[in-house]
């Protein structure tokens, strides 16, 4: 893997191929750019590109801010945090959206099936268990409460790792769950009840996750990064498109099985970011207190 | 010299031992971070700086002493257990063939893919949470209790049998006591291991704490108030080990005054 | 005089309760399979009988399929080999390492009384709130989960080695003094090998520490191994999988020591401990 | 008396590390109840080895060894040994009154009697001094004495006691000779003592088991005719003593020059050289 | 011959563990070079702890240890210790000649050399059948023999020897006197033997000195004007002989009993050793 010494070159059609190293999650959500991988968008623009899995931003940041990465995928909690405490990061493109189905969204809060909570307002008093504390998850359940007409202020919440989701709800060690897919539909087909659709809830078009990388190394080889941007937008398309390659370049990358594969729902892939779910987004964290003022749109995003 | 002057001299002494080391590495992490102005790595006054406001607050009590005392509960656990199992374990070769594979198989799983099966067994709250630490660092005491006992000298383990010392008294007077050197080696290791645990055990189904406040440092970029965290660590480390020290010095008190002794100190 | 047994010379011979449980180098083998057969048989009950839902806790058959169906495929043995070489690489660093300091300072009290505090402080910082810097210093490869991994486990054996050093008999150190043997020839012809039980418990320990430490930064940070297929199988609810691989990464664990066993039997042929066992 | 002890065709082969040392080579011989016997023999003949086994410590190769009609094969009842590596068999994390007092306390004697019994054992070796020392305190002669304190509290039936004074003095190896035997008389327990000192062999038992180099063998077993009451000055002054002792040296030298039990162990006497 | 020994106002005090001490209590004397001088005196009187404030081995608390002028503050070249815990003394990981070789090695002493050496010093203690053996399979008058196997193949020109002889029997003992004395003969060695045998003192030494009970002084200091030549037969039969050894008893019974040395410390030396 590695390194910066890429950084200096251009690509050129019919030149040598510049390999450049994108950081991602083995998630649903990073589809289509194996499927740019795959349908060869990026070596058309003579990008060599390596795609390294790793656990999310505790590599990815780091791995971009090192020039380990030239480029990598992550919430957007995450870089507008990252981005106000004034790491130099600069989105590139968008990444996964909520498909804005009302209870048909790939990431919802389910309960028990014998749980008296109705609907997101009955969560008040709850436990509900998110993947990480202070991001998208308890931002948007509290929008959800907030729209229900609950007290977002009552719910409580914990960590816990999405694979660990459905079995800590299906056993009642926590009310209820935030969870995304695949582990929502193994949750539901185990008994779990879906009662909010919290990234619909926040905005129909939410932008929960993008690409991004430095603003240095952005300076440092523009060409790259437009060229890295372009090939992006392209596998987001051709996603966006087809909803059956994105399943069928699922079984590639992860470790689903086919059958599941068959049955989850998908995240949308506009390739734009939608900038308004975004400033949504930083205005929930500010009154959230996660971060003071939402970053300058223009630094942020190329 | 008066009897005041020779303590103070000593206590002036001691303070030297303690902080010559560490004040040459703070100014060397200080040469460090001013010449490379990362990110990641702050200059230490601004940990310091950080170290305050961070911790000098209701925080240490919110989230670092229930922390603390997870801890002190798993590290208590796991010398009960630890001990107890490399007692029997040391004593029996049958049984330590017998448990030895599975024994480290589970040794060798690291805790971040364990800790979803102690939350399906065990769930969520604190219960889980101290299990992890226990599961952690049970190791060191259970491999230098059973080593220890194994290295009970014969001549010794002769006596007792020619004199029918037997079960709890051979246990307390002679096992326990003649594998204690290494009991405490294994102990001395736990207590940092159960710190280590501390933190990853609040990586995973929490929302306080002490190791998830430092998590929550790194994820949400607080690079100054990660290292605070890390500095806290290592000073409550630093604490326990003092602690630590007396109960060996009084527990090993024969052992170190043997060793004294053959060098007629 | 009463010194601890661990290397004086004593008399041998097995007393007979000893002879009775002397289990020797080939009967622990079947002892250790039948430990293992019976592990097997809980895990393959506790989820049959529904003490945990078998969704979340496969029994231990299928997931013994899933692993040997991973077994078939070359990526399995391509992760298995990147964790090895990551943990003896890593291994072999902190353990030449600590040996050496360790057995430095431990023989000069002056500079281990000025290092303790320095030592306990840094004890407990945890490998993983080190990973951003890792990664930051060495990138994804395998730089990073080196520098974790050697972190971790030099801690382990470095306070192995200072207890056994300390544990010397003094007799034979000042029978050693007594003849002038050098300070080198000291600590290799009697302290090292007095302290050899301490050392290969460190080695133990950190062997452990070591290949942990591997899959949890191959898991954090995706460098390539056992632990980047674990996130995979994690991210993807491949429940089996996830499992499988665990007791991969066990079956490395057992093995580590199976190799650990066998050096101390010939090691430490001469301590009580191995040979009032080995005594027919 | 009836036989307490009777060995029987015991032998013991140690292997392992690539040595075979046959150290002990078919042994009998019995040890009525209450009888003080002596062993002597060269070194490295077998003696710690044999006496081991007496306690049960150790399992013979073939042979056996009964006490009392019972076949020893574990530490019996009412056992003391005082073993040859002294200083390694006190507890090093108890003091010296402790190391005493600790096989009374299983024995489950009263406190205030086993107080007493410690006192008067360490009155008994001349450590009163040292009661509340740890043993690593203590001077090698003076640790082997809380040993011996320690097998004499005890009050014990059988006694063994492997080479018991090699440590100390003249002076106090003449007490402790006296401390034993009066024991012994007071208590009418049975005595196997390994000694290396033909003297002390002679002056102190009823009976000199003389052995042979290893694979060690019974080499000679002689009466001491001596009277029962016997003290430092005049016993050792003995005619009777001189010749039995010259006798004894004799065989040991025998011994010791690796012949083995003659088909007729009744040699003549060699002169005695102390 | 000039003083290469020279113990001035030596005194320890042993502090800790809630005891303390004076185990020797102003000691003085010198030892020419290439005397072979006895020390005698009752259990725990200091004998261990004077050899090892000589050996350098202990600092004394006060008082000061010269070797040919030079203070000893840490063990000289050349000297071996025959320690009386001789079983710990030996390198259980080593075998026989492997323990009795390595000082020879740290010496710089050839490989041919130093296997005859150790060839040589097994075979006068009569361990040359166990020279592969581990020191834990051997006897306690083996190992014993094995820590003096070490200390002769090492050629010392100082030797210290704390009751080597304490657990090897009559004959080997006698064997062991005899190949001592040819070693101080043939290198001229500078010999401080403690024993508890009073006849093993005179027989072997030039000079006894007979230590008080502790915290110890120079009870008494005998020349030993036997013959040079000496023989286990003829010289323990010598009339002197009986003389000398009926004086050492009684003054070391002297010493037991707690009678101090003369309460002027600066007494008239004592007869001139050589
Ligand atoms: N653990 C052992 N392993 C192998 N051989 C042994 C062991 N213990 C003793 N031997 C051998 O057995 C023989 C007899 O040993 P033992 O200790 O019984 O002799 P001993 O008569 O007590 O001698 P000593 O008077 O020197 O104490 C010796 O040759 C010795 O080398
Ligand atoms: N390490 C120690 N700590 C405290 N006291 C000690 C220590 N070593 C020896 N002593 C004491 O010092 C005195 C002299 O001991 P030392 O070992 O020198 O006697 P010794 O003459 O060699 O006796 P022995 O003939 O019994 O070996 C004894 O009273 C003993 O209790
Ligand atoms: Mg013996
Ligand atoms: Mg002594």
């Amino acid at each position: 893997a590695c390194s910066g010494g890429s950084g200096g070159q251009v690509p050129e059609a019919g030149g040598e191929p510049v390999p450049v190293t994108a950081g991602v999650i083995p998630i649903v959500d990073v589809a289509p750019i194996y499927l740019g991988q795959e349908q060869g968008f990026f070596a058309e623009r003579g990008i060599e590109l390596t795609i390294e899995t790793g656990s999310g931003g505790a590599a990815s940041v780091p791995g971009v801010m090192s020039g380990n990465y030239q480029f990598a995928f992550a919430n957007v909690t995450s870089l507008l945090v990252g981005a106000h405490e004034g790491l130099p990061l600069q989105v590139l493109t968008n990444g996964a959206s909520s498909n804005g189905e009302q209870g048909g969204d790939f990431g919802a809060v389910v309960v028990p099936a014998d749980s008296p909570v109705r609907s997101a307002a009955d969560l008040a008093g709850a436990e509900v268990a998110v993947n990480n504390l202070q991001n998208i998850g308890d931002t948007s359940v509290r929008e959800s409460i907030r729209q229900d007409g609950g007290d977002p202020t009552a719910v409580r919440f914990v960590e816990l790792g999405f694979p660990d989701m459905p079995a800590a709800v299906e056993t009642g060690r926590v009310d209820a769950a935030w969870i995304v897919e695949p582990f929502l539909t193994q949750a539901l087909e185990s008994g779990a009840r879906e009662i909010a659709s919290n990234f619909v809830d926040v905005d129909e078009n939410l932008s929960i996750a993008t690409y991004f990388t430095s603003a240095p190394i952005a300076a440092e080889n523009p060409e790259l990064i437009d060229a890295i941007t372009e090939a992006l937008n392209e596998s987001m398309a051709y996603a966006d498109a087809n909803p059956d390659e994105v399943r069928r370049i699922l079984a590639t990358y992860t470790e689903i099985e086919p059958e599941v594969i068959e049955r989850i729902r998908l995240p949308r892939f506009p390739a734009e970011v939608d900038r308004g779910s975004v400033t949504t987004v930083a205005e929930l964290m500010v009154a959230d207190g996660l971060i003071d003022a939402a970053p300058d749109w223009d630094e942020f995003y190329r | 010299m008066s009897r005041g002057g020779g303590a103070a001299a000593r206590l002036g002494r001691r303070a030297l031992r303690v902080c010559a080391l560490p004040a040459g590495l703070v100014a060397l992490w200080w040469a460090a971070a001013a010449s490379s102005r990362s990110y990641y790595l702050p200059a230490p006054d601004a940990v310091a700086v950080t170290f305050a406001e961070v911790w000098f607050s209701e925080r240490i009590l919110a989230d670092a002493l229930p922390s603390v005392v997870r801890l002190l509960a798993g590290f208590a656990l796991a010398a009960v257990l630890g001990v107890a199992l490399g007692t029997a374990i040391g004593s029996s070769p049958r049984l330590r063939a017998f448990t030895e594979p599975v024994l480290e198989f589970w040794r060798a799983v690291p805790p971040p893919v364990l800790v979803p099966l102690l939350i399906l067994l065990a769930g969520i709250d604190d219960a889980m949470k101290v299990l992890v630490i226990v599961s952690g660092c049970v190791w060191p005491i259970l491999l230098n209790t059973v080593e220890g006992v194994r290295a009970v000298d014969p001549v010794l383990a002769d006596t007792c049998r020619s004199y029918r010392i037997s079960g709890f008294t051979r246990l307390r007077t002679l096992v326990l006591r003649s594998a204690s050197p290494q009991i405490m080696a294994g102990l001395r290791q736990a207590l940092s291991i159960a710190i280590i645990l501390m933190v990853i055990s609040e990586m995973f189904a929490s929302s306080s704490g002490l190791g998830f406040t430092i998590v929550q440092f790194q994820r949400g970029f607080a690079i100054p108030e990660m290292w605070s965290g890390i500095v806290l660590l290592g000073l409550l480390g630093l604490a326990l080990s003092l602690a630590f020290q007396r109960v060996e010095r009084s527990v090993l008190d024969w052992y170190h005054g043997l060793r004294a002794a053959t060098r007629g100190e | 005089m009463t010194g601890r047994g661990t290397r004086t010379p004593a008399e041998g011979g097995a007393s007979p309760a000893r002879t009775a449980a002397a289990g020797g180098a080939a009967g622990t083998a079947p002892l250790g399979a039948v430990g293992v057969l019976a592990f097997l048989a809980v895990w393959e009950l506790v989820p049959r009988l529904g003490l945990v839902p078998g969704r979340y806790l496969p029994p231990a058959t299928e997931v013994l399929a899933a692993l040997a169906a991973r077994a078939a495929e070359a990526a399995f043995w391509v992760a298995l080999w990147d964790t090895v070489l990551a943990w003896a690489l890593g291994l072999a660093i902190a353990f030449a390492a600590a040996c050496l300091l360790g057995f430095a300072i431990g023989s000069l009290p002056a500079v281990r009384a000025f290092t303790t505090s320095t030592v306990e402080f840094l004890r407990p910082v945890p490998s993983v709130a080190l990973i951003p810097l890792a990664v930051l210093l060495y990138g994804t490869d395998i730089g990073s989960t080196l520098l974790l991994v050697v972190y971790a486990a030099f801690w382990q054996i470095y306070l192995q080695v200072l207890y056994g050093v300390a544990d010397v008999d003094p007799v034979a150190e000042q029978t050693a003094r007594s003849y002038r043997l050098s300070r080198w020839s000291r600590i290799r012809y009697v302290t090292w090998p007095s302290a050899l039980p301490y050392v290969l418990t460190g080695l133990r320990l950190g062997a452990a520490v070591a290949l942990i430490l591997a899959i949890t930064a191959q898991l954090v940070i995706g460098s390539p191994g056992l632990g980047r297929e674990i996130a995979v199988a994690q991210s993807s609810g491949a429940i089996a999988s996830v499992y499988a691989l665990v007791i991969a990464t066990g079956g490395l664990g057992v093995a580590v020591n199976a190799g650990v066993r066998l050096l101390e039997r010939r090691l430490l042929h001469w301590h009580s401990s191995v040979r009032t066992e080995a005594a027919a | 008396m009836s036989a307490v002890l009777e060995v029987t065709g015991l032998r013991k082969v140690y292997e392992g590390g690539g040595r075979r040392v046959e150290a002990v080579g078919g042994l009998d011989f019995t040890v009525p109840a209450g009888q003080l016997a002596c062993l002597v023999g060269p070194s490295g003949c077998g003696k710690t080895t044999l006496l081991k086994c007496v306690a049960g410590l150790m399992r013979p190769t073939s042979g056996s060894v009964r006490l009392a009609g019972e076949p020893v094969t574990e530490p019996p009842p009412d056992m003391a040994v005082v073993f040859q590596e002294y200083g390694r068999s006190l507890f090093a994390w108890l003091s010296v009154a402790d190391n005493v007092a600790l096989p009374l306390k299983e024995k489950g004697v009263p406190r205030a009697r086993r107080a007493e019994l410690v006192r008067r054992a360490l009155a008994d070796v001349g450590l009163s001094d040292a009661a509340g020392a740890h043993p690593w305190q203590l001077s090698g002669g003076m640790q082997q004495r809380v040993a011996i304190a320690r097998a004499i509290a005890y009050e014990p039936r059988v006694l063994l006691m492997d080479e018991p004074f090699a440590a100390v003095d003249a002076q106090t190896r003449a007490e402790l000779e006296d401390l034993i035997r009066g024991l012994w008389q007071r208590l009418g327990v049975t005595v196997l003592f390994v000694t290396h000192d033909i003297d002390e062999a002679v002056y102190l038992g009823q009976r000199v088991l003389v052995l042979s180099a290893s694979p060690t063998r019974v080499q000679d077993d002689l009466a001491v005719d001596l009277p029962d009451r016997r003290d430092q000055l005049t016993t050792r002054g003995d005619v009777r003593f001189t010749e039995l002792r010259a006798r004894v040296y004799a065989r040991v030298q025998a011994a010791k020059r690796g012949e083995r039990p003659a088909p007729d162990p009744s040699a003549p006497p060699a002169p005695a050289p102390r």
